[in-house]
């Protein structure tokens, strides 16, 4: 999303929308709830407790999107995370035997394999964070009009009249991908076809 | 087994007087037949519409309309089996000799079979005579007799638009061939009867009860069954109150 | 302050792009006010009575003149009963499950243009955000179905998932192929926001039911089918279906909770109607704008909402004479008589203000008269969708759910893809 | 369930034909007895041994178990028309097998028929079928009759056609509104209510009571039709014809009730007879046997009818039959009532009925199929025992091969479709 954002930067500095309110206690707010309902995801043993508390997050981030005037990126994870990804999750998790899951033992045998991992990407975000601090804007993001993004998404991804976008070439690889998924899970659950 | 089913109904002791009404009465039948109207449409309408049925054997069933209104209390002189002839039953009678009997009472037909000869006799009458229909399995209670239960089978065949009923008897806590397998209709027929008769169908796949709860104590339809005290306690154990009455 | 509060009276934008919260905040507040009103008393009175003449019955009849009370004697029952969570229920789940449905329902509301300034915020990707929250009503079907802990609504969980989630493929497609009429416009890009449509529509001279004809009313057929399947309504009510679920994902809730549920389930019904009627049916727009223009029409045509009101009022009036003049019918009589007159003096009001703002000047009633066809016309677009939906429920019996499930995915899906196809097609080609 | 054409059921029903390939029970593919034996791994095996083929206690495959769900349909539930209760086998939602537990309405009338006289117990069986009353009672009646050797005279016997065809017609409608209830069509049972309720007036005004009417005596009618009876007979049939209209066109055509009912519940002439079902059910699978003309009794052999049968044995079929059906019933109906004679309503029949002993079994075609009613007498004025042979529990023991490998929702319509009365099937 990074480029898509930096074009909306660069292409919307012009035109500027009305002053949002209250933004840093909505984006603290919100940051709040990810991290709280995220920590939830994890810790709690009900697979849908953990669920619902994932669709917190999910929602919590689109409202992030919302305030870095991203609407159609927040719009889409609405729609793709929360309305129809997690539905179907929740849809497997009905039919676990829950009681059966939160009797069991949250850890299983690899887990110092896992906490050496999750130290290593946590060791690679900071330095990454440290490195490539300048990479990340200087001042607050300014304002932009929403009025554009979805437009601007629209060019970056299947280019204005005529001229071909940025990413079209690297957004259908990315569907086809999708489709071979969506193949492979039908001959997966189809026992002969 | 023979002498019993001689008697075409089961006579409980009150019932002793009929073979004299037995001898009195055909040859008036015979006579007062002829008018008889109602009965008479019925015959003729099954005539019309498919050969045998009750028409053919119902003669006698005409027999004494009269006789049974003053209704004698003591002498219940009504209308009387007689013997019934078709060459279905010639052909058993000459298989199966005594242990079968067939009568006919107010134009309805029926087999007194000995016990030995279920399931194979129902199975013939299946295959070979075509009653592919079971109407009614049910059983009656005679505490006085030693063989006390009637069993009885109510068939009836599409083909000769015809109604028999088989009839045996067995005695308490004897068992009898399921016909589960002959008619499948049977299964929850013979249930009821087990459940109200406590007549146990050897080969049923799944002899329980069917209308009273699986706990009930006693076989509701036997003579000797009180009803009193069975709902008394049945009242007392399941609801836990005095009496349902 | 004052100033700002009279001023936005003139605005034509919405006060979410004026950055205007006071009258956003006012908005909110009238919509929740109005929706909930609606939904408990006007639609679930008109239904009763409705679906009642339509089964030769008469309906409610005692509780008000010709019933009018029930809907509220019957909230007060709902609120008063005893509010009742299995022992074996997830308690938490249980009760967050009607609270997820009704947010769902009502947050959509939020970009309903009931008119171009009548909204309260015109986002830029309007439908979507449209479709991706009224989605998310599942979630409160599911997890209501799951906290149960019991079989029938499990069931009635999982098939409403499944229904819902196959039917909006469908319902997506039929929109994009409308979404795709909005970009046949100079500049050659179309727009995601609700008002921005509805301008499309404006300008094109044609609501985009009968574009490139009959595309667009396929596209719209489809939508209007996918819509009932989505609100889970006769003959697509399988989840709730209550000769083999007993009441679907509801059955264990009683009282509040399953009033919350049901509340939902309108709300939800009249948020898809007006997609419905933004996308197709030119939203608020009045019925030939542009064959029937100028200022005698636009009178003729502003009178509308006080004669349907007066209308309302005589039905009324003729039901007060026509009540038996028997003593026990005294209260009733009076109680309608005061309603047809209340209802006479709305329709007055809007007369007056029909009259009094009639030449389209920036007077605060000619902005009020305007606004007050907008909504009229809006509204009076979903009254069809509502009393269709009754229609639906008394006429036909319930799809199982596996020809459901056909009918979504073999029947409609392919329908609404070859449309959107063809939508492309013809508009490049124009 | 979907193709059960057996080629008995093409052919309309040449009953020979059927014989000859019943032996061995039933020849359906997804049901079988092979040979004489009974085949446990046959559906109507494990249909047969109910409780051995599902097992009731839950599964405990610990993940993503979705399947060998049991779930219980009633005894309180909307669609069992009244306490029928029904263990439901599914995977998801198919189901695998069902059991009936019935016997929640079971109230002994057989027990009471042997500690009552024959006229005390006359209107005890108004209470098995409630909804066609007056069939119950004509078959008592008759069958008593044909125990005292009377007959009823010619005019008892045209009242007692007019309000038993009537019956059924009342018993028809309830039917219909209940079963497209279930289906999901509300509206219908509005309109059968509202229709039913002429009838119900009808039989109010002849004998006082609506339901449970206690309409016929042993030996003839006890009251004589009131004055006009014929006047409201006849406007009845003015006012119902175009009533059946009315519902054919909600349902008949309906695109929705068309796929809800066609195929669904199908049941094969052959397995029709094995299982014993009579009726409009029997007459659905293509066989032409309804005993009002194979056995005619009262004067039904002087009206001319026909008896509408179905091809395929689905519920659509039945839905038809049972339509039809109400048409012939106008035709007997009008036959009757213009044709009903002078005369006694009452045959000879002695102040106490004391039949000789002997047994008698005589059945009528009520609404639901055949109802018999089986007693013997040992001489004295109660009987020595009562059977009765009810339809309704007969043909529920076909509802596991009907919904075999069906759906949910199926299993609703195919109850429906089976009009059984839990008043009768408990009895």
């Amino acid at each position: 999303m990074n480029p898509v954002v930096n074009s909306a930067v660069n292409a919307a500095a012009a035109n500027v929308g009305a002053a949002p309110v209250g933004t840093p206690y909505f984006f603290y707010g919100l940051a709040a709830v990810a991290i709280l309902s995220g920590l939830l995801v994890i810790t709690r043993r009900n697979a849908v407790h953990s669920a619902l508390a994932l669709i917190v997050t999910l929602l919590s981030v689109a409202g992030l999107y919302l305030m870095l005037y991203a609407p159609f990126v927040a719009g889409v994870q609405i729609i793709v995370y929360a309305g129809g990804i997690m539905v179907l999750f929740l849809f497997v998790i009905m039919l676990v035997n829950i009681e059966r899951v939160s009797k069991e033992r949250q850890f299983n045998r690899i887990w110092p394999v896992g906490l050496v991992a999750s130290c290593l990407l946590l060791a690679l975000f900071i330095g990454a964070f440290a490195k490539g601090r300048d990479l990340l804007p200087k001042n607050p993001v300014p304002q932009l009009s929403e009025g554009i993004n979805t437009q601007q998404i629209a060019s970056a991804l299947y280019g204005d009249a005529g001229r071909m976008g940025q990413y079209t070439f690297a957004f259908e690889i990315a569907s086809l991908l999708l489709l071979v998924a969506i193949l492979g899970a039908v001959i997966m659950t189809k026992k002969k076809i | 087994m023979a002498e019993e089913s001689k008697s075409p109904v089961p006579t409980p002791p009150e019932g002793e007087v009929k073979p004299t009404a037995e001898k009195a009465v055909p040859p008036a039948s015979v006579g007062a037949q002829s008018p008889e109207k109602p009965v008479g449409s019925v015959q003729t309408t099954q005539a019309a519409a498919k050969p045998g049925g009750e028409g053919a054997p119902a003669k006698p069933a005409a027999t004494a309309a009269a006789p049974a209104k003053p209704a004698a209390p003591t002498k219940p002189a009504g209308p009387v089996p007689m013997p019934w002839t078709s060459p279905m039953v010639e052909k058993y009678k000459a298989q199966y000799g005594s242990g079968l009997e067939a009568q006919t009472y107010l134009g309805q037909n029926y087999f007194s079979v000995d016990r030995s000869l279920i399931p194979d006799f129902l199975r013939l009458l299946r295959d070979e005579e075509q009653f592919d229909y079971c109407v009614d399995i049910t059983a009656v209670h005679w505490p006085k007799r030693e063989k006390q239960f009637d069993i009885y089978w109510i068939l009836y065949s599409f083909a000769r638009n015809e109604r028999v009923r088989v009839r045996t008897q067995i005695g308490d806590g004897a068992t009898i061939e399921s016909s589960v397998s002959i008619w499948a209709t049977a299964d929850w027929l013979e249930r009821e009867v087990y459940d109200m008769f406590g007549i146990q169908f050897d080969g049923h796949p799944d002899l329980k009860r069917i209308l009273m709860p699986d706990g009930w104590k006693g076989f509701p339809l036997r003579k000797d069954y009180g009803i009193l005290q069975q709902d008394k306690e049945w009242v007392q154990i399941n609801l836990g109150i005095e009496s349902g009455q | 302050m004052l100033n700002s509060f009279m001023s936005y009276l003139h605005s034509t934008v919405t006060p979410g792009e004026a950055g205007n919260q006071l009258w956003a905040l006012i908005y909110v507040l009238i919509i929740f006010a109005g929706v909930s009103l609606t939904v408990m008393w006007l639609i679930n009175w008109v239904e009763r009575k409705a679906l009642a003449h339509f089964q030769v019955r008469l309906g409610p009849m005692r509780v008000g003149p010709h019933g009018l009370l029930q809907p509220f004697a019957d909230a007060l029952k709902l609120m008063l009963k005893e509010d009742i969570i299995p022992a074996e229920a997830d308690q938490l789940i249980f009760w967050i499950a009607p609270v997820i449905g009704l947010l769902a329902a009502f947050t959509v509301y939020t970009v309903i243009p009931f008119g171009p300034s009548q909204a309260v915020s015109d986002m830029n990707i309007g439908i979507l955000f449209m479709l991706g929250v009224s989605s998310l009503g599942v979630l409160g079907i599911v997890t209501a179905g799951w906290a149960s802990n019991s079989h029938y609504p499990l069931i009635g969980a999982l098939r409403s998932s499944a229904q819902m989630v196959s039917y909006e493929v469908a319902m997506g497609l039929a929109v994009v192929s409308a979404i795709l009429m909005t970009s046949l416009n100079s500049t050659g890009t179309g727009t995601l926001s609700m008002i921005g449509i509805v301008r499309a529509q404006q300008e094109q001279h044609v609501w985009f039911l009968f574009k490139f004809f009959p595309l667009g009313f396929i596209a719209f057929v489809i939508f209007a089918i996918a819509m009932v399947a989505e609100t889970n309504r006769a003959p697509f009510d399988l989840p709730e279906a209550e000769s083999e679920l007993t009441a679907g994902f509801h059955t264990e809730y009683s009282g509040l909770r399953w009033s919350l549920f049901m509340l939902a389930e309108y709300a939800a019904m009249m948020a898809v109607s007006s997609i419905a009627v933004t996308m197709w049916l030119g939203g608020w727009m009045r019925p030939f704008p542009n064959l029937l223009h100028g200022p005698a029409w636009e009178l003729i045509f502003s009178l509308f909402p006080g004669l349907s009101f007066a209308a309302f009022a005589g039905f009324a009036f003729i039901g007060t004479v026509r009540m038996p003049k028997h003593s026990f019918f005294k209260v009733q009589r009076i109680g309608l008589g005061i309603f047809a007159l209340v209802l006479a003096f709305i329709a007055l009001v809007l007369f007056v203000i029909a009259i009094a703002g009639r030449n389209a000047d920036t007077s605060i009633a000619a902005s009020f008269r305007e606004g007050i066809d907008y909504v009229y016309w809006f509204l009076m677009k979903i009254a069809v969708f509502m009393y269709l939906f009754i229609w639906y429920r008394a006429t036909w019996p319930r799809y199982r759910f596996d020809q459901l499930m056909r009918v979504g995915w073999k029947v409609m899906l392919p329908i609404s893809l070859g449309v959107l196809i063809l939508t492309a097609i013809v508009g490049v080609l124009v | 369930m979907t193709e059960q054409k057996t080629p008995d059921q093409k052919a309309p029903a040449t009953i020979p034909a059927q014989s000859k390939q019943l032996p061995g029970g039933l020849t359906d593919t997804s049901m079988r007895v092979t040979g004489t034996r009974l085949d446990p791994s046959g559906a109507l095996g494990s249909r047969a041994a109910s409780a051995a083929h599902l097992d009731l206690d839950t599964p405990d495959h610990p993940y993503l178990d979705s399947n060998e769900l049991v779930i219980n349909m009633g005894p309180q539930h909307p669609a069992t028309h009244g306490v029928l209760r029904v263990i439901l086998k599914l995977d998801g939602e198919k189901v695998l097998g069902t059991e009936c537990v019935i016997g929640y309405l079971h109230r002994g009338v057989e027990k009471i028929a042997e500690n009552r006289t024959y006229t005390m117990f006359n209107p005890y069986v108004d209470r098995m079928d409630y909804v066609a009353a007056v069939s119950n009672g004509l078959g008592y009646c008759q069958a008593v009759e044909k125990l005292l050797n009377v007959e009823a005279p010619p005019r008892a016997n045209y009242i007692r056609v007019i309000l038993t065809e009537l019956n059924r017609l009342a018993s028809h409608q309830l039917w219909l509104g209940t079963h497209a209830l279930d289906i999901g069509a509300m509206t219908p049972l509005f309109y059968t209510f509202r229709d039913r309720e002429e009838i119900l007036k009808i039989f109010e005004k002849y004998c006082g009571a609506r339901l449970t009417t206690h309409a016929f005596r042993i030996g003839g009618c006890l009251y004589e039709t009131y004055a006009g009876f014929e006047k409201d007979v006849k406007n009845f049939l003015k006012f119902f014809e175009p009533k059946i209209d009315e519902y054919e066109t909600l349902l008949t055509g309906n695109r929705i009730w068309i796929e809800r009912t066609k195929n669904v519940g199908v049941i094969s002439a052959a397995d029709a007879i094995a299982l014993g079902v009579t009726g409009p059910v029997l007459r659905a699978s293509g066989v032409k046997w309804d005993i009002r003309k194979a056995i005619p009794y009262a004067n039904y052999a002087d009206f001319d009818f026909e008896i509408p049968i179905g091809e395929n044995g689905d519920t659509y079929d039945r839905y038809l039959v049972r339509m039809r059906e109400m048409r012939q019933s106008l035709r007997i109906l009008e036959q009757a009532v213009n044709g009903i004679p002078e005369g006694p309503i009452m045959a000879k029949v002695p102040k106490v009925i004391k039949p000789a002993p002997g047994e008698v079994y005589h059945s009528i075609e009520a609404p639901k199929g055949e109802l018999g009613y089986f007693i013997v007498s040992d001489g004295s004025t109660q009987p020595y025992r009562l059977r009765v042979r009810p339809p309704s529990f007969v043909n529920l023991q076909a509802l596991d091969v009907m919904v075999r490998g069906a759906l949910v929702a199926d299993v609703v319509a195919v109850i429906g479709t089976l009009d059984i009365v839990l008043g009768e099937v408990d009895r």
